[in-house]
């Protein structure tokens, strides 16, 4: 087999020893020409794979975890000749209803990824045109692996932040070949569908690689500092007294140029700066003085509140109504993208004072401005001039009015139908209007209700129930100041050499990763719960995005949250924030360096390879328990595709498709066992690759099956069985029916439960079988090649 | 429009074809004609007397119980026998014909569904609308279920305790 | 104003005489240097616009002509909140109904546009392979402006191959912009949602003129050549004794490589090669052996009829059940792209033998060939293997049998209820019973009946409607022989020299563009009618894609079809097939030449000049009677963005947006006149820019109405206004009310009308008002700018 | 379900919101109540006896006509006056609150569509109902109209008939 050696230089330097640009930028090139020698001779099968090249591995995971689709609409409702109803029927184009479903999921991903293609795409050009293109990528002495998508993908180590726009034009190429399979008469097979969305994910994954690699390394984020500050979080840390400008979304330029703004003109007391959604943590990486308000469920409410006074918006996620809401409260509000314009003059070209004297007479509402400098001039100045005469303003209701209004309350109970959770709102209600606020108190506290507006626009009396929730929240929960570590960028490449073995052996039980957005069907403390459980008992717990901030807005009896109670190194007990929904590619980065670094697998083209290694050997789970959007469909299918099995929340059933595995059906659990040669009876392990979980006790119990791979050691698996069924007794009472099928010979067997469990095997008619020795799910002719 | 018949989360109406309304007499005629009916039971009946009545039903017309969620600990506590699965992998195995159901004899005919988080199990029904034309789906929960074959309408409280018991009965 | 001097060599040579590839290629070079020295002096302010960098001028074409929204679906489905309502509320997103509307407007130009992109890139990856990235790009003595998209877009000439991956990249580029605005959370303003819509269309425009252009030059199609052959066309030219293959789609390549190893191989006797849908037309315009069968609404008519022993799909408006329906009668299919793999295995790097055994022998019933010239061979030899064979095949019912399953029908009438048309189905069958065909004969000819299958899918009896209608239409309806000239290609430079003037004054009336798919509300004929009415009437018709063969498939009383009456010259009563969709390019190339080779106006970089000279001043109207497709809604939107109005079918208004001018709101309708410097009252020409008509009577009329300009002479206008009169009197039996808003003095009255419009004037209270010099929509800034 | 309110093409449901079925006696009552009634006359009641039933109707109520698509021609062969429009135009002018009406005597409150293709019908419809909350739409036609406020249901010639008459008489 062709091995790439690990670079193993004594590479143990504390990060900021070595943090001088110029050092930076000689090393790199030192370490690059080394790189381009050896990269022919490793280069894999699959560089630059085209929509089919990776199909026949995409095959073989469908094959064993096959499409299940919940239709959430049955019609097709895409071309003239109408609808067509699909129950049971083919449309007027041939289609039925499972290529239908597998359609809009790709569209769906498509979606997703021009979303982070289109975010990346701007930070590229923007870093490129501020710092140059041949600013070098350098992620500092302890990561030599610095883009192990880009590398296993493209084929090539990006060098400087110009190398990156060959990564982009790639994915871009790829996602328009993809978004025109979504077209009238492409497609016809609903495995060939999921195969492009497959690749679709991929494509995601590999441009949210370019776009964090690009803002850490140009605007200086951590570069896997494990010991990344704690940014403050919650509203409670925000001094509304002072000019406040909110920025929301999920690119960083703008809020960076706002810090920049501040900095440069000495303002950096006299005017708060906070975020909502990946904006914030993204600020937070660049500097942490920026506050964190938390994540998106945050966000109604708080424009509500009138605390911002100038709001900055940039892309994804944001509400489409936040001009009418800014209006409102007259709060400014500037758009900073091509992606959300809001109808907004484009000011670009105008001259600063010209715009602020526009926005400050409310001659305008407010302003596109594309020009990052600019929008931190604006904002800032905007904010300092209006935050007096809006500090007069009476935003929310009293809590005496709130009363009399519930009153008005007719019961009919469709605010709780249209919630999304069917939340009690009604009863919030019909409480407050007798003076009892506490029910709305629940409803405030973790985000329990999202805030997403559907009962305001459904109630009969109009009542602004969204302003009620956020008044009597900020009366009645007083101390909200949380923290959470600020993102921290790629794992280490020493983390992975020291984690390597214990996680492919199974010694750490897993890597779990709460990623993704914040609809949860009962609100975010779940997710520190969850995330708690698993630190309790050893696994690793990475971080992103909203989740990143739901962890942290818990706080334990003592005061403390996670966070503060949990170091941030990729280890066991550790609790990484990798930073914000780009930064999940690090998720799947950390397993392709475990195949890497440790197991010296090439990258170069070698996509397949790596995906089965990680899947067979490499315990690792995503958890997006509140994912709502296209970009979270994209990531979720594009790390299945790299062999890690995800479990979304209830609401992700909504997303039309999951990818379940069927333990009833033996022959699709076999291995091949490269050493050998041989096919060996193999285990439902992963047994799902997406998973919906109706309630957290269920998807508690899931993670941790999940993370149960071939490759486990019998001490692995047993530490692992351990957990499983500690778990299942916890949330089911007893120990799960099905952990025969896990148990290949005795000293698999957790010691604990040892009695109990070698009863249920004879019952079962258990018989010991062998433990593979590279277990995979590749033809064999792969190893040919690869030996 | 009917308001006992609109879903009881308005937009899960999917198309032209809406569940059958029926009531306690009419389900029971389901019920007798099922060969191997199955009771999906979901974490959000707990509470007595939903919860007893549920059981009561699944006795008297000798059903057996999958629990989903984390609905399982709930029964298992209260010596009731049900076998634990997630909703969608339960699902997953009903829309197989060749499954062989829950005890090995044969794919069910006639699933009920009770207790399932609305949103969720609408899914999971719609998922049998479509590929399970072996088996119908009968929901006994105070929610309409348009994705359901049959569906109690939306009601209050005390009226769905009323269903229950006639069923129970 | 910086012109560039049009190069008025003297060019009239036959397009033949110059055809030395070498001779070119040199020719070709010398052009090139020329351009280079001039084109920086004349780069206009938008050269590769970003999203946002036309927004001005779409917002002015915005506000005349507002968005018209017909929501197809009251909720939207996209993120896992759950379908929102959004009957006068807001989604949990806080998005509007009619933002998501034009939402999803936004995502159909994308996914069409995509279509088009990837379409292109596979052409011009496949051709640069094949021919180099220096094969020149020229098209002949005739034509020096080869890419007037490119050059207004782009900046530059296309010189070779390799220029259009540049092309290609931007449009990749722009199109991961434009789709992530359709995430969740972006832009909150159907305003800018339509604009980035139009922006995707001008991307969709600009793919096409780089994907047809590439295939003219590397394939020798006509170059613009007006007496292009006449291709046999219809099922009664395919001799299905010989063996079929089948090619469906519309990427030429896998057809091209049918044709080549024919001819390498002396099979052009022996094999029948054939195609539907655009594929026809471009193989077709390959090599004139190749016969058409017809447009899209063919597809389950040819395919049922068992006719073809091959069935090679490659992409784009297929159906994506063609495998089902190809293994009921046991034809073999072969996939080609990616876009449509129909989960057959991948055989390209399969021994062809190897292949063609396997299907043969029915070991499988199809495969994925992605070597287009293994593709020829396989497809080749299968055909001519499994014919004899597939000859005793009954593949259709006999009229009995039709009788007798006819009159198993329950007369439920569903089948008739779920027809996009309504068309009497269940009379037919009801007659066909009785031993009365006709009425199914009626519904076959000109694919009254589209033979989308729907009423199958439907009927409680299962009756195979389709198979029965198939049967009876070739039975009774002999003489299925038609033709159509191959698609030429754009217009020549001369020819814009000759007609630009009397375009711009008004004296050829119009130049009326019929495009698109066969979605029609009452088959063919009417696009056929319409042609006829307006070639009679001396307009320039031009025509593309199924448009082109829904025109081919009409012959008058003589038996002659409308190619057969009329020439192909880009002149009055010309009528102009240019190809395929992706040749619609030519049609707004051709109002952009007249821009620049008539008016001189510079074209690199110049978008708004050139758009706003098409919109005031060339009388174009694009027609897409039957438009279905998600790429027919990108070209449309892309057209009007050039200025240029369409009008589409009664199932046009399911694509959710129109745009509509009021014509009783008079200050939209104002004028900048750029040489006075002032502005003038204006009338509605053209008055919508988006326009779904109920009926053809109204649609003509409407067609001749759109295309009076403001810059038209009186004369000009005295020719245009008798057409839409006497279409008026046709049509609907009076001279049209709002005649007086189209006369400016009296000289613009139409001498046979004279009389009767005068009293109208008077009654209406008219007054005379000026004539504009230089009519114009832009600011008048953008004057001083040009000069 | 009721076949009658079964939208004619079924997949024209468009969510929640479902038009009112309304008989003669209902549309007389809506008729009653509104003060500028205008009425919308497609190409597809070119015959006799829908076409004089559809003009009785409104010479009886005093409403002004719109024809659409070329349906002007047929009536005004017939001497029967009416202002041609496009479906979409005429549309697009009820949806603007301050259009002045076909008369310039103000917005229509109540817009009576007859005979226009089902689906552009439809499309037009959807339009008023979600821009044009100051206006309800009936459709006579023997179709039901689901995107309208109120609509007859589908019926068969005969039974349509007799609705146009008892609403002309």
């Amino acid at each position: 087999m062709i091995t790439v050696t690990p670079k193993n230089k004594p590479k143990e330097f504390k990060n900021d020893f070595w943090k001088s640009k110029n050092f930076k930028v000689s090393i790199g090139e030192i370490v690059e020409k080394k790189e381009v020698e050896t990269a022919p001779e490793s280069m894999g099968p699959t560089p630059k794979p085209n929509v089919t090249d990776l199909r026949s591995w995409d095959m073989k995971l469908l094959e064993r975890y096959e499409p299940f689709y919940a239709p959430f609409c049955d019609m097709c409702c895409l071309c003239t000749f109408g609808k067509c109803d699909l129950t049971g029927k083919k449309g007027a184009c041939g289609i039925d209803i499972q290529a239908q479903q597998a359609r809009i999921v790709l569209l769906a991903c498509c979606i997703g990824t021009a979303a982070h293609a289109g975010h990346a795409r701007h930070l590229v050009d923007h870093l490129i045109e501020k710092y140059g293109a041949d600013f070098a990528i350098d992620l500092g002495m302890n990561i030599d692996i610095e883009a192990p998508l880009i590398r296993t993908l493209i084929g090539k180590k990006p060098k400087k932040l110009g190398d990156l726009k060959e990564v982009l034009s790639y994915t871009e190429e790829q996602l328009s070949h993809l978004l025109s399979a979504c077209h009238t008469g492409q497609e016809g097979s609903h495995l060939d569908f999921e195969s492009k969305a497959m690749h679709a994910g991929l494509m995601d994954d590999l441009a949210r690689e370019a776009g964090d690699l690009a803002q850490i390394v140009a605007l200086g984020m951590p570069e896997g500092d494990e010991n990344a500050p704690l940014i403050e979080m919650g509203l409670g840390t925000i001094d509304s007294k002072k000019p406040v400008v909110l920025c929301i979304g999920h690119n960083v330029v703008p809020g960076a140029g706002i810090m920049d703004y501040m900095e440069d003109h000495g303002l950096e007391e006299d005017v708060e700066v906070c975020g909502i959604c990946c904006a914030a943590i993204d600020i937070s990486r660049y500097n942490k003085a920026a506050k964190v308000v938390g994540p998106l469920s945050k966000q109604l409410k708080f424009i509500r509140s009138g605390v911002a006074d100038v709001i900055v918006v940039d892309e994804q996620c944001i509400r489409t109504d936040v001009l009418e809401e800014a209006v409102k409260n007259k709060a400014a509000v500037i758009a900073t993208t091509d992606k959300m314009c809001l109808g907004l003059p484009d000011l670009t070209d105008e001259d600063a004072d010209e715009i602020v004297s526009k926005l400050v007479c409310r001659e305008i509402d407010g302003a596109l401005i594309l020009d990052p400098e600019k929008v931190g001039e604006v904002a800032t100045r905007v904010a300092m001039k209006i935050a007096d005469e809006r500090e007069n303003l009476k935003i929310l209701p009293d809590l005496d009015e709130i009363q009399e209004m519930a009153k008005e309350c007719t019961e009919c109970g469709w605010c709780v139908r249209v919630c999304p959770n069917g939340k009690p709102m009604m009863d919030a209600v019909v409480a407050a209007g007798k003076g009892d606020f506490s029910k709305f108190v629940e409803l405030y506290e973790y985000d329990t209700c999202y805030s997403c507006g559907r009962c305001e626009q459904e109630c009969e009396r109009e009542l602004p129930l969204m302003s009620m929730i956020t008044k009597v929240g900020e009366h009645y929960i007083k101390d909200q100041k949380y923290n959470m570590r600020a993102g921290r960028g790629p794992v280490q490449d020493v983390e992975i050499r020291r984690v390597g073995a214990p996680i492919v052996l199974g010694d750490i039980p897993g890597v779990i990763a709460f990623v993704g957005c914040s609809n949860y069907p009962e609100g975010g403390l779940e997710v520190a719960k969850m995330a708690e459980e698993f630190l309790e008992r050893n696994y690793i717990v990475v971080t992103t995005g909203c989740g990143a901030m739901s962890i942290g807005e818990y706080r334990d009896e003592e005061g403390k949250t996670l966070y503060e109670r949990y170091g941030g190194e990729f280890d066991a007990k550790g609790l990484v924030n990798m930073g914000s929904c780009v930064s999940n590619a690090h998720v799947s980065g950390a397993c392709i360096k475990i195949a890497n670094i440790f197991a010296q697998k090439p990258l170069e083209g070698n996509f397949e390879e790596i995906a089965d290694y990680i899947l067979n050997r490499v315990g690792a789970c995503g958890v997006a328990w509140g994912a709502y959007s296209q970009k979270a469909a994209a990531i979720a299918t594009g790390v299945n595709r790299w062999g890690i099995p995800v479990v979304v929340g209830p609401h992700g059933s909504k997303y039309r498709r999951l990818y379940l595995g069927r333990t009833d059906k033996k022959e699709k659990w076999n291995l091949n066992d490269l050493r050998s040669g041989e096919v060996i009876e193999g285990e439902p392990a992963p047994e799902h690759l997406m998973y919906a979980a109706e309630n957290r006790g269920e998807a508690t119990v899931m993670i941790a099956k999940l993370c149960i791979r071939p490759n486990d050691t019998p001490k692995g698996r047993q530490i692992k069985l351990n957990h499983y069924i500690d778990l299942h007794k916890k949330y089911f009472g007893i120990i799960p029916d099905d952990i025969s099928k896990f148990i290949r010979n005795e000293k698999d067997i957790p010691i604990t439960y040892k009695k109990d469990v070698m009863n249920m095997l004879e019952e079962a008619g258990w018989e010991p079988r062998a433990l593979p020795q590279e277990p995979s799910t590749m033809a064999f002719r792969e190893k040919a090649r690869g030996k | 429009m009917n308001e006992r018949v609109i879903p009881w989360q308005p937009t899960v109406i999917a198309g032209p074809k809406q569940a059958l309304l029926v009531t306690p007499e009419t389900a029971e005629m389901m019920l007798k004609k099922a060969k191997r009916p199955l009771m999906v039971m979901g974490p959000l009946v707990k509470d007595s007397p939903v919860l007893s009545l549920a059981v009561l039903i699944a006795e008297k017309w000798n059903i057996p119980i999958v629990s989903t969620g984390d609905m399982f600990k709930t029964l298992n506590e209260a010596d009731i026998k049900s076998k634990p699965y997630g909703v969608v992998e339960i699902v997953n195995l009903l829309k197989d014909p060749d499954w062989g159901g829950i005890n090995g004899e044969g794919q069910h005919d006639l699933v009920l569904f009770i207790g399932v988080i609305y949103y969720i199990g609408s899914q999971g029904l719609s998922t049998l609308k479509h590929f399970a034309p072996h088996l119908k789906t009968l929901t006994l929960c105070k929610f309409f279920h348009s994705n359901a074959d049959a569906s109690f309408p939306n009601m209050k409280d005390e009226e769905w305790i009323k269903y229950l018991e006639k069923l129970a009965e």
